[in-house]
């Protein structure tokens, strides 16, 4: 049997690994080092190679954004560390004017091989400014791939996919999933871009879900289960590239979808993927395709309000009972 | 004014500035309790230890002055005017809280005494607090803006573009760096190059270096600043050395691999800003050692009351949820 | 009959008339006094109302964004000129971490009126880091409204309103419709947001398109017309807040919609606008949803690429011949 | 050396300096004039009148020292070691272009020369200059990067964070600010408090003023400067006196409002860095007026030829529209 591992372990796995094979990659972000940020994702990492490599920052967000872009267009493969994702507003320019674009506007000349890894994740008490899930940003802009892992397994994977490409890669680990355990595989693999995970056959609704999503897709599909109600869950693991085909093969199979992404629902993910299902299997779909991201309201900080402004498995499930029943969820 | 009356007068100052030094340290003991026992939500930062610069500045102040905060803002909450029983609900998340809960220790604010927040971007309210001088000057109030941050938000690139606006325009604006030797798990020296009051300097903004921990050097200094401010003279920049008691947060518990017990007893024992006034209001024979007792035992039992009643009250209601996204505008 | 005054001389009244109404009002950016910003759409405003409200500040996009908010915050009702659209990755977060969330982290106890003004719109030869139209990631932030004008009459009555909002608005103006003109009421108007306009009746397909797509939506429906096709054009206006009721009733009366918008397709506005149709008029639609955004391309400098990678009138046309027709567009 | 060696030696770099800022001048000339008679797509910032700077800087660096470069950056290109063919075609959108058309004025670059290019966004390149540096301090490469920008561009926060950690770790990296004393229609009085070299010198880092109008004092700083990088002995910050002689932009014509013909007039009559130098080297007795009319008129035909190579290159095929957005990576 395989081992079981944390997420935050699987991370800090990729990373080592990766450091070992290819001495270009350096790590930098605040409190990295001796520290291994406040989630301990990295600890161990500078005792192994050294502050040369993993690089405490000031709290200058753009300034080691921008130095990540220019080490990057220069022979090094930085991996940066944004400690929440929520930061991201701030190195935007230098992500997405800069590292997006540099390859596009030289006409291919030069490359930008970088991993931006960060969080995303409500429920944390954290609120409205460490608290959001800003994938549907970055997925906007042409020149950046995104990868969202949904477990230690995904989370090692694809971070080791992320360093290996050379293009700046965005990761959003979900910080409430840093302890949560996954059999991973001692030896070596890659997860590629693009492809999504088929977590599990169903022939009623499809859920394509993101990130920790996809547990809550995986709980609402147990208690649906009960009820006779077979769903398929989609893991799209990067949302750029999308892995169009998967889900479009699954929707034309069950003939229903519900799409969930804790980003917020109005110009999101979720809006992004409804879209292509309702445009590309139009023919097939039983019943409007659902969407289910978080409120659109900034992430309140009281636990009485916090926790219902996310997708939870009771509403999944809900939602999936009612276009199986063929109920109409909108007097569309 | 008489020698008499300005006794009496300076007599309540230094209570006041007692007694919000111990309201600051009875809060923060009890937050971080709540979070120990697991009561409190989420996690936050403690101010212990820096008494002497919220007090020293707000008491400065006065209520229509404005100040900014951060995410180590209990003290500068407390020190411009809070109480106690809407700073708990807030923290626990209830309806009763001075942000109805939604803010949190992070966020917390306090409109109605000037303080227009607190902020869980590092550095994210200079831009803040230098638009409010901006509006100060514009509508000619009069009114200060202190923009409290620590010394790793001086790392934050916006600084600088504020400082260079507050410069050009002249605005009454004072940057109160608190100093307290870290930011999160890291030394100063280790992230900041150079001076920090050279910095302000190079910018033509006038820059003060003041022991954070002695609150009447810090209240002096402000109180002078405050008051060029409003004859036009600003902005300024004030660094405070200072240090926190506690972890980065509350759960920021073995710390021996960042910082040292030694210098943390050092810190305590010689340079506490509660202690140190206390004995000079005794020694000047302003207070007795009693009378301070006495305070400080009312605080504590203000303190205690406020979290009972925080943690009895009620949460807001889930139709709260979205609200307050957008604010009504008048048709 | 209405006299006709170009988009930026309305942009430019709209400014001037309500800074007369309200001394609260300033407007600050780089180069928009005596300059009156390199478009000129500000020229006359710092002679009448001098440098004290008309602020030229230094190129400090976040700086100057942040006194914004905290001008906001405290009494003034701030307009933000920000040059470029592409400059907007600079101020998202004093933008979407402090203006957005202010009002609901403080329990509704602070307002942060401030407008910002900023442009869209490729096209002009100005390459990838001035041509962009990033609407998307402004909608995606609950606690912004979006206005996106697309004619002198919309530019005027929408800056009107979102300066007397409470909250912070932003407005992409399209930078290649600076000097065109449209009829204007001498009279004073505004224009409510979440109201949508219909620009064109039509029966047998709606297009819904904003900002300067109205006009690529006006040209392809007089080809269709000729055509014998008859297509209804929705201007949503803004798009948050989003009048979706008049969308869908267009939708559900011509059975077949066309979503055009000059940002990055994927993960855009068309995402939205078209999954909302999708969902709400899925029993009336005959054919899926087209989106038209912009390629996900950073925008190419050659003019032999930059022309290609936007919508354009045939394209749109070509799509509602199809729909309408009933071919389909995938093989669905 | 010998003394006759030496001078040799000299001589030849005197000639290169000469033409590259002649180069530079016939280059802007030319893409104006595309401009004026509407053949050049866009529009673009000329660098005539600062020709020196990029000149003396870019004469003491290696081709495999980088540059990074600014929305006024020909100048910066052709110093570092550009073709005016690529040139051209690029800034006319052709496919033989350096970045195939797709980047223009704004966003040339010539990574084989070591210029990681223009930027657009003002500011933009200083994280990418300090990139850089780090790369060849970890490398261990001994290249040193020169980090182009102008007066406005000392508004944005970016550099103050970047300054704080290149002189943290001690990075081979040169900010070199070319103050031609506007930003766009705005006079750098108007938007820079204190003083520029204040502001690096604060982080520590060594700052130097020196006049932008004559290559040689600018080389020798550059060449000292860029040895003591390779040293480990970096950063530095360099702020060059400079005055651009177009408008802002080639479409800034009437530009009275902002600026006195005057003004114009003086430093073109008084200051310009290529009359000024080629005055220089007949004195010297380097150089015959008759030789550098010579190499005028050379680089004036190349510059034609180039022009009219350019206009009749072809564009690229609209397939490669959607080429270039990712970069392959090997499986
Ligand atoms: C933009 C941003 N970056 C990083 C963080 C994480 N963070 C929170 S507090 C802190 C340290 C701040 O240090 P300092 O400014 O000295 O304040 P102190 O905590 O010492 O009071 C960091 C890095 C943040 N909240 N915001
Ligand atoms: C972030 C950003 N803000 C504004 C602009 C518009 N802009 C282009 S050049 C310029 C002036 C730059 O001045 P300076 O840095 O002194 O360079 P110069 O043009 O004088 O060479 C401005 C404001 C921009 N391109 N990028
Ligand atoms: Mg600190
Ligand atoms: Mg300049």
């Amino acid at each position: 049997m395989t081992r079981e591992i944390t997420l935050s372990r699987a991370v800090n796995e990729a990373i080592a690994e990766e450091m070992r094979r290819d001495p270009s990659i350096i790590l930098l972000g605040e409190d990295v080092a001796e520290a291994g940020t406040p989630f301990k994702v990295l600890s161990g990492l500078v005792e192994e190679f050294g502050t040369d490599r993993i690089i405490d920052t000031p709290i200058s967000e753009p300034g080691f954004m921008g130095i990540a872009v220019g080490a990057a267009m220069t022979g090094l493969r930085p991996i940066v560390d944004l400690m929440f994702g929520d930061f991201l507003y701030l190195v935007m320019d230098q992500l997405c004017n800069q590292a997006a674009k540099t390859h596009y506007m030289s006409g291919g000349k030069l490359n930008v091989p970088l991993v931006l890894r960060t969080n995303m994740g409500a429920t944390r008490r954290s609120a409205a400014q460490h608290s959001q899930s800003l994938q549907a940003l970055v997925a906007h802009i042409p020149g950046l791939k995104v990868a969202m892992p949904s477990s230690a397994y995904e989370a090692k994977g694809l971070m080791k996919t992320a360093i290996r490409d050379n293009n700046p890669v965005v990761i959003f680990e979900d910080k409430l999933m840093y302890n949560d355990k996954a059999p991973v595989p001692e030896e070596e693999y890659l997860i590629p871009f693009g492809q999504a995970h088929i977590k599990r056959e169903g022939r009623d609704v499809t859920l394509v879900a993101t990130s920790s999503m996809v547990q809550v897709a995986e709980a609402a599909a147990d208690t649906l289960s009960r009820e006779g109600i077979s769903a398929e869950i989609i893991d799209p693991r990067t949302i750029v590239p999308l892995d169009e085909e998967t889900i479009l093969r699954s929707v034309r199979k069950t003939s229903r979808a519900i799409v969930i992404d804790e980003g917020h629902q109005s110009y999101g993910v979720t809006a992004e993927i409804a879209a292509r299902i309702s445009e590309k299997a139009f023919y097939h779909l039983d019943a409007p395709v659902i969407r289910m991201g978080a409120m659109d309201v900034p992430v309140p900080f009281s636990p009485a309000l916090e926790d219902i402004t996310v997708p939870n498995a009771a509403g999944v499930a809900d939602n999936a009972r009612k276009i199986c029943r063929g109920e109409l969820i909108h007097a569309a | 004014m008489s020698a008499a009356k300005k006794k009496k007068h300076n007599t309540e100052e230094y209570l006041r500035m007692y007694t919000q030094m111990v309201r600051i340290r009875a809060f923060e003991d009890n937050a971080n309790q709540l979070y120990l026992s697991a009561k409190m939500p989420g996690l936050t930062h403690m101010y212990s230890g820096q008494e002497a610069v919220a007090v020293g500045i707000c008491e400065a102040l006065t209520p229509e002055d404005k100040i900014t905060s951060t995410h180590r803002g209990h003290g500068h909450c407390v020190a411009k005017g809070a109480h106690f029983k809407e700073m708990f609900c807030e923290l626990l998340g209830k309806e009763e809280g001075y942000c109805r809960g939604k803010g949190g220790s992070m966020h917390i604010a306090d409109q109605a005494n000037g303080n227009l927040g607190a902020n869980a971007i590092v550095g994210g309210s200079m831009g803040i607090a230098t638009g409010s001088a901006l509006t100060a000057k514009r509508l000619g109030t009069g009114h200060v803006t202190v923009c409290f941050f620590g010394d790793g938000a001086t790392a934050q690139g916006l600084w600088y573009e504020v400082m260079n606006m507050a410069a050009l325009w002249k605005l009454p604006v004072i940057y109160a760096c608190e100093n307290n030797g870290y930011s999160e798990y890291t030394r100063t020296e280790e992230i900041a190059a150079g001076s920090l009051t050279a910095r302000a300097e190079a910018f033509g903004i006038e820059s003060f270096k003041v022991d954070g921990q002695d609150v009447l050097a810090v209240n002096k200094l402000a109180g002078e600043l405050a008051a060029r401010c409003r004859k036009g003279e600003g902005p300024f920049f004030l660094e405070l050395d200072t240090y926190r008691y506690h972890g980065h947060h509350v759960g920021d518990i073995n710390r021996d691999y960042y910082r040292a017990k030694d210098e943390e007893t050092e810190w305590k024992s010689a340079r506490d800003p509660i202690t140190n006034f206390g004995k000079w209001l005794i020694d000047q024979k302003i207070m007795t050692a009693d009378e301070l007792v006495a305070i400080d035992n009312e605080i504590a039992a203000d303190a205690e009351a406020a979290v009972k009643y925080a943690l009895d009250a009620k949460y807001p209601d889930v139709r709260e949820v979205d609200m307050h996204v957008y604010a009504d505008t008048a048709a």
